[in-house]
């Protein structure tokens, strides 16, 4: 993708994308972090994406910077470019769109020439030279010389930069004046030495002031922590590590009693079988219990996730998705779990998973998952990727639950006195039974729990009538289920023909997709959905509409597979477009794969 | 199970039959059946409430018998191979509940036994229990890693592996109670129960349990034949309740130790044969490498240490357990979210 | 069920079924086994199932034998009963059918009075009196008398009885000796003392003479052996032991080279990750490797299976399938892995499943699935259950494989040479590329096998175009599969509108309901899968029916669904019928459930 | 790694360079690159042929290395704490190739512990090498199961665990071959790497490995610091290969000890400090957990038995490795089938 896609020609004044290709585990993370703060605090909508390697120290590594005043955040083609990492310096200028700018390391060997960009060299090493930094630091430093000279060819204020360096480091205001004069220098550099050429340029705004900056997996673990989890087991996997880290931050502050006691337990396990069999006991136990992990994870869960259904223990499980089958691509994005999560484990195992698309709905369903799990008496997988995951996303301040904690159908002692206890009868119809947990101080509030064949009971059986009575209550309590879980979001636009049905982060470049193809005059329906099993309005979707396309992020087409069983009898609609190569898909690549769906412009009206 | 029928009752007024459970379906003079009897008796004597208990297992013929006693305690029947981590889980949602997991030896030693180390080294307290007896019982016989090397048996012919010594690997795992006994030899398993019951954090009992069905041909290291002619044990025990007093017998008191456990309670060793100090790591070790080597079939307490807080305790687990927090303590205020949204503004 | 079907009302010579109900772990198998090749030995088509208890010993545990002159081995309502179990010979006395015949341990404490059934009361104590046999021996030859006091009753010859004995214990004369005198000694007894009043009898026919009697595990394990199976890493779980049994029965006598050195290795794991794990390695290293596992192995092999896809290594997996979710019932039948395993790994995993419903095709799947193993470098999964896996049935001498080893793309060291090797370059379009085994002795031969992104040299590779390249070729790969595995069976009847699909032991039910339905003008095709992914014939049948039903013996429908995904646009036609309380279906069964999908009986007709 | 620029030869015509790999993209400094260039090295030296050889590894950084030597041998990087069962897989369908296999701390102590213990016991034929850094590399610095206790860091806050020690873990499954090294001491790691291709079933290489990103500040005992400082080794190896004549040097020669090693190559010892007889295998455990209590670095051969068979002896595997044998070895004729139909009619 090397030319600007035409449906996005505009005014380049905060609309436009940056790229820095540095080398990993030199500590640019802090400089990008800085310049998105930057553009943020300037009130500009902005977001970042990672693109980093499977590495800890030296492999290419590239951090994207959207800056879009309509708002937009999916990834596209940069015109921007910082080049600071020798080994890509080429390749990156040569993909540079024409008519795009890039900053350049001086000291960078580099035979590409392209009198159809502006390019600025810079002396890194002599701006450095001024500083008396060493070894490490001074790598890590040098970053923070482009970003003085973005911020004198973008005209970033420095003011921005400081806030943002201010955010970043907290109360460090040490480390805060170190980068600062960096910046500052490099600026003061750029401002007698380069003359722009370049139309890109940044100006203030005020579109983010009701706005967060945060990652998907921040947004989940502070959701967790409102949802009262009290036991976290896990086993570290990219991308889901960082959900446990942000997890490990909040708790200490946010959930400890008046007497400093920690109200939770963070575990790191041995491996993910004993993370998930401790989410599956600790759930038994009464407590709520969450894990994260991805895909190879996900993968070794699978026969305790069937115990989880079975036994019907309450449980929370994040999957944060990358590239798989196996070890995949472990640093890229996508969403191929989702066929495998929805029914993982032998047998007739079906399992309640969420769908969240932005932070918001990471910190909502952060803490709503508990309630769904500890109501249906199951474990709830939330399906989170990479990209939302571990990128930082814009996003309104996070509502406060709008209910209380909803425990579900625990018996108090008093109440098992009253009623009477029998683990699994389905006394409300609803295919939810009443539980009790240990530790209930009276008799008859016991119960042993188990994998295998039981009665109401939770006597063993193995007779084929029970086996039966208990299987279909839980299928009975999927069907409470669909009731319960987050209905999907449905943007109909009328008259539409196509209707287009999506999950997770790739909903930005859908939307963006949509308001350009509306603007063409080829509008269409979406629905985005955001949880299975679904409900009934995704059916109705379905049939307000002729043809209806599922966009997903893997190569199989997994929802629409899910759909078309879901719904035989409207099947025949059902059209899938699927992709998956590690990035997040583009608004461009979303127009071109919908286009044959999509009636032509009307050329008779011109 | 032969229960004794008295009806007599202990100090919370209960009797022994209140901590039974559902009729055994294995095997008649299965070795697991007689350790099922000893924990409802422990468990009467040491008059524990039964809703203070929790059980565990994984699968197994073995892991079937927490069905078989206190019936009246919540109970977990995993996976098989993953007691330990369902365990730990609901251990620390109620780390103030009792519990005790009975497990076999092809559940721990080979399926488990990543787990199993990794529990012991966290030190979750409870009482585990493995029914051992080389075999896969409830698969029809199997060795499992515990199998003698050489012995020959009619289904699983010839075994050339070396065996897995789970007293062993609990030592090596930093195990502060290490224990093994006989299923035959009904008081100590019962006195070491006890004592295992007082300690702070996980107690390892591997008790040789005779499988009648497949494993307990005489000339097998396992059956009930060769532990009555070879068991070895290495003290007589007496485990002695915190508020009893401590009655010395008519041996010589030199011969005794008292081991004093993390409740105040206290195990009264007397010695039989040898000299065995229970608190050094490194003899217990070495006295468990050369019975291996020697093929002595040693019982008793092997190491005990309660210097290692348990999960709980290192955790600093709140008062009120986990699971009984009031939902006041799970979900902070508007205002903590308030303020720490802040920061990313 | 307690009468007997309508349609199935007939001649009871040589068509009944009977059952024998005794204690686990008394030793009665081999008198229901005795039972069973007797009528085999007299020319009568019969087949044998044994519900058990997962137990060991004592608790009740039921023998089934249904004979057939026409035939059929489904299960159906038995009107023979042997009743030896105190536990459950009341209940099992109620459930005869009317007009049904009971032989019945006097010994037994019983209340249940009926006098529209004919019962023979045996004094078995009395009887064994007679022999000086002690304890468990005693115990486990009481049930000879059985045998004895059946053959009296269903005129079954002694010879026959005797044959069957020396089938069972080959060259240990005493044994059959031993046995046999029980037998005649009861058979003599009731020759005097009882006075036949029932209508069920045996007379010789010659409906055997080329037929087998052997379980599908048998059958699998030998197939195995003639595929050339040399690495079988395994552990121990119910139904699939006895295939690893078995194989451990066949190999030392069928695999050893001249100097008696075995040419296999059996490797019992720690446990599956283990199994799946040493098969993967062994494939990779070249041997025929295999392991038989059930629903709970399977969850745990979810990582490697998706490893064996990715890194595209062949293998051999057997599934007999067992009750779940979760442990479920470890010794009743079902058919609910089929969805999960198709798909077994995170990520856009899939595989080729195999799905034998005969002793026939377990044999030729045992060996053809490492022909499809090799030549499609990938896992394959068989996918039998406890029913067909456990069970004795009938089946023709199986064939020789008809085709020598397939041993797929491996270069030799020549052709490494010659052709120089990129380990997944897609030098012929289907997908399939080559490999080389370990030890390939030139240089330019090596690669290095691994589950993260690769490109077409096997060199680690982040990049997106590689990713899609590879992950497409695996798909097209796939689609090379569907032409590599067994056809489906199209059994078209002319003129139907309806057609049944269903896979494995469900088509004996299947079958005796479609001939019962037939008579009855109410005539459906069917097509029996044996393999996923499907071939076009699956299309093509579909098409040709307005409505397809897809029987299995699961809840939740899962081939339906996969078929439903598969193909779309036919999806408003395909309906499910999916059942499962571990018991194998009964023709009686299938026909109540595919009555209102059929034509009703043309009455104007009449 | 730092090549030296030879292009000597070694007797299989091979020079250093063709034993290189592609190049590493591990951390600069980072102990497993040096240990890779050890391998290099060693198997240059030992003159193996390339095609001779398999690699095996698991996932994490340490498993990443087989791609940086060895490029013209087979390998296959597998799953996260799987590598023992996918080298048994491939190794008992070659049992003639030499293996190397290359595992992490975390690899192997936490998620393959179970699978580590196991493939002891059936003594593979392999050499297991550990880099042992106590922490989680690839995914950044989370403490492992081998984190020493105590230990404050950066990213991973405080470990209160006790570490889990892998060589007594390999002597308590039985391990024949067991030595602990630092990746500092090439010359240690080199002979140890040498010594380990001549055993007879699997050998363990524990060696300290520091990760210069997560865990090299200078009061961890995995940093290169405290082992260049603290590094304890038990005696001077020198590995004579079997060609070779022993050459007796200056010192005492009570001070030296010859160890055989099962391919008849031999192990010279040299006593250091203190007398350490690698063949008692009691002795061996004890010295190491009295290691662990003192907290000294002790490194060398601690272990050393080749009396029991590596899997491919016990199980009796053909000549001719499985995967090469002839179609005719692997489907028996027509007549089998037939023979064992009859037995079914
Ligand atoms: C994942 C899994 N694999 C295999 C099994 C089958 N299985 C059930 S019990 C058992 C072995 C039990 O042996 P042990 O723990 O020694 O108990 P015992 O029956 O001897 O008391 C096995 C392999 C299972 N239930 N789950
Ligand atoms: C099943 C699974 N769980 C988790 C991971 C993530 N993961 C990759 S490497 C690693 C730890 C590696 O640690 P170690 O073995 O000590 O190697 P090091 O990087 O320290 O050399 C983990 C947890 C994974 N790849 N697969
Ligand atoms: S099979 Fe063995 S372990 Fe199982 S119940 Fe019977 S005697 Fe006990
Ligand atoms: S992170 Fe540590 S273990 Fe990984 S390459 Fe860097 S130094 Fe080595
Ligand atoms: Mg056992
Ligand atoms: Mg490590």
């Amino acid at each position: 993708m090397t030319t600007t896609p035409s449906h996005l020609e505009r005014d380049v004044t905060n609309d436009f994308s940056l790229v820095v290709a540095t080398a990993n585990g030199t500590g640019s993370q802090t400089a990008n972090l800085t310049l998105l703060r930057a553009f943020f605090h300037m009130g500009i909508p902005v977001h970042g994406k990672n693109i980093f390697p499977s590495n800890i120290q030296g492999l290419p590594t590239w951090y994207h910077i959207r800056v879009s005043k309509h708002g937009y955040v999916a990834r596209r083609t940069s015109e921007v470019l910082v080049a600071f990492n020798q080994r890509t310096v080429e390749a990156d200028l040569r993909e540079l769109p024409s008519g795009g700018m890039a900053v350049v390391d001086m000291g960078l060997a580099c035979s590409v020439e392209r009198d159809d960009i502006h390019v600025y060299r810079v002396p890194v090493k002599t701006l450095m030279g001024a500083s008396d930094h060493k070894g490490k630091l001074r790598d890590y430093l040098a970053n923070m010389i482009y970003v003085g000279v973005l911020a004198y060819l973008l005209d970033i204020p420095l003011a921005s930069v400081e806030a943002a360096l201010g955010a970043q480091f907290g109360s460090k205001r040490k480390l805060v004046d170190t980068n600062l004069a960096l910046v500052q220098n490099a600026h003061a550099w750029a401002q007698t030495e380069l003359v722009k050429t370049d139309p890109f340029r940044v100006a203030p705004m005020d579109a983010t002031r009701d706005l967060l900056l945060m990652s998907g997996n921040e947004a989940g673990a502070l959701g967790s922590v409102f949802g009262g989890v009290t036991v976290a087991p896990w086993y570290p996997i990219t991308p889901s590590t960082s959900l446990i880290d942000a997890l490990r931050d909040f708790l200490p502050e946010l959930r400890r009693s008046e007497d400093g006691v920690p109200t939770y337990t963070v575990i790191q396990a041995e491996d993910e079988l004993a993370a998930i069999g401790m989410v599956v006991g600790a759930g038994f136990g009464g407590a709520r219990a969450m894990t994260a992990t991805s895909g190879p994870g996900l993968s070794l869960m699978a026969e305790f996730a069937g115990l989880g259904y079975f036994a019907e223990i309450p449980g929370v499980v994040w999957d944060v998705q990358r590239v798989g089958p196996s070890t995949g691509l472990p640093t890229r994005t996508g969403q191929g779990d989702l066929g495998f999560v929805y029914g993982l484990g032998h047998g007739d195992t079906k399992h309640v998973v969420l769908l969240p698309s932005s932070i918001e709905e990471c910190f909502e369903f952060g803490w709503r998952s508990f309630d769904l799990a500890d109501q249906l008496q199951t474990l709830v997988f939330v399906l989170s990727d990479l990209d939302l995951g571990m990128n930082n996303w814009m996003g309104r301040a996070f509502s406060y639950p709008d209910e209380p904690l909803q425990r579900g159908k625990v018996l108090s002692a008093d109440e098992v006195l009253d009623q009477g206890f029998a683990r699994y009868l389905d006394v409300d119809g609803d295919g939810i039974t009443y539980r009790t947990l240990p530790g209930t101080e009276v008799p008859g509030a016991a119960y042993f729990a188990r994998g295998t064949g039981h009665d109401a009971y939770a006597v063993y059986s193995e007779r084929s009538e029970d086996w039966v009575e208990n299987t279909d209550r839980l299928a009975r309590k999927f069907e409470t289920a669909r009731g319960y879980v987050p209905r999907a979001v449905d943007e109909r636009v009328d008259g539409a023909s196509v209707g287009v049905i999506a999950f997770g982060s790739t909903r930005y470049a859908i939307e963006e997709a949509r308001d350009a193809l509306a603007i063409e005059g080829r509008a269409f329906s979406s629905l985005r959905l955001r949880a299975l099993p679904c409900g009934e309005e995704v059916r109705r979707f379905i049939e307000a509409h002729e043809r209806v396309v599922v966009i997903e992020m893997n190569r199989d087409g997994q929802l629409a597979s899910i759909l078309r069983a879901e719904y035989p009898d409207l099947a025949p609609r059902v059209a899938s477009v699927a992709y998956l190569d590690g990035m997040p898909f583009t608004a461009d690549f979303v127009m071109r794969r919908l286009e044959p769906f999509l009636a032509p412009v009307a050329l008779e009206v011109a | 199970m032969d229960r004794p029928r008295t009806i007599a009752s202990n100090s919370v007024g209960l009797s022994r039959a209140d901590y039974g459970g559902n009729p055994s379906s294995l095997c008649k003079g299965c070795g697991h059946n007689s350790i099922a009897s000893q924990i409802i008796q422990v468990a009467f004597e040491l008059s524990l409430r039964p809703f203070e208990v929790l059980k565990f297992s994984g699968i197994g013929c073995s892991s079937k018998s927490p069905a078989y006693f206190l019936g009246a305690s919540h109970g977990f029947n995993a996976l098989h191979g993953r007691m330990s981590s369902v365990a730990q889980g609901a251990l620390v949602a109620n780390h103030r509940l009792r519990a005790i997991g009975v497990s076999g030896d092809g559940d721990t030693g080979s399926i488990g036994l990543g787990g199993f180390k990794h529990l012991l080294r966290r030190n979750t307290r409870m009482v585990y229990v493995i029914e051992n007896n080389g075999v896969y019982g409830l698969t029809k016989g199997q060795f499992s890693a515990t199998a003698d090397e050489g012995l020959e048996l009619k289904y699983a012919g010839l075994n050339d592996l070396p065996p897995i010594d789970l007293c062993q690997e609990a030592i090596a795992a930093e195990c502060g109670f290490v224990a093994r006994s006989f299923a035959g030899d009904a008081k100590q398993v019962r006195e070491l129960l006890k004592a295992a019951f007082s300690h702070r954090g996980t107690a390892v009992l591997d008790i040789i349990s005779p499988c009648v069905a497949f494993n307990n041909q005489d000339d097998s290291p396992k059956s009930y034949a060769y532990g009555r002619h070879h068991e070895r044990p290495l003290h007589e025990l007496g485990y002695i309740p915190l508020a009893d007093e401590i009655v010395i017998g008519e041996t010589d008191p030199g011969e005794l130790t008292l081991v004093e456990l993390h409740d105040g309670s206290r195990l009264k060793l007397r010695k039989v044969e040898e000299s065995h100090d229970p608190t050094d790591r490194e003899a217990a070790m070495v006295r468990l490498m050369q019975a291996e080597r020697r093929q002595e079939f040693i019982t008793g307490l092997l190491f005990y240490d309660a210097s290692r807080p348990s999960y709980a305790e290192a955790a600093r687990l709140p008062e009120t357990p986990l699971s009984m927090l009031p939902d006041s303590a799970l979900r902070p205020p508007p205002e903590a979210l308030e303020r720490t949204l802040q920061r990313y503004r």
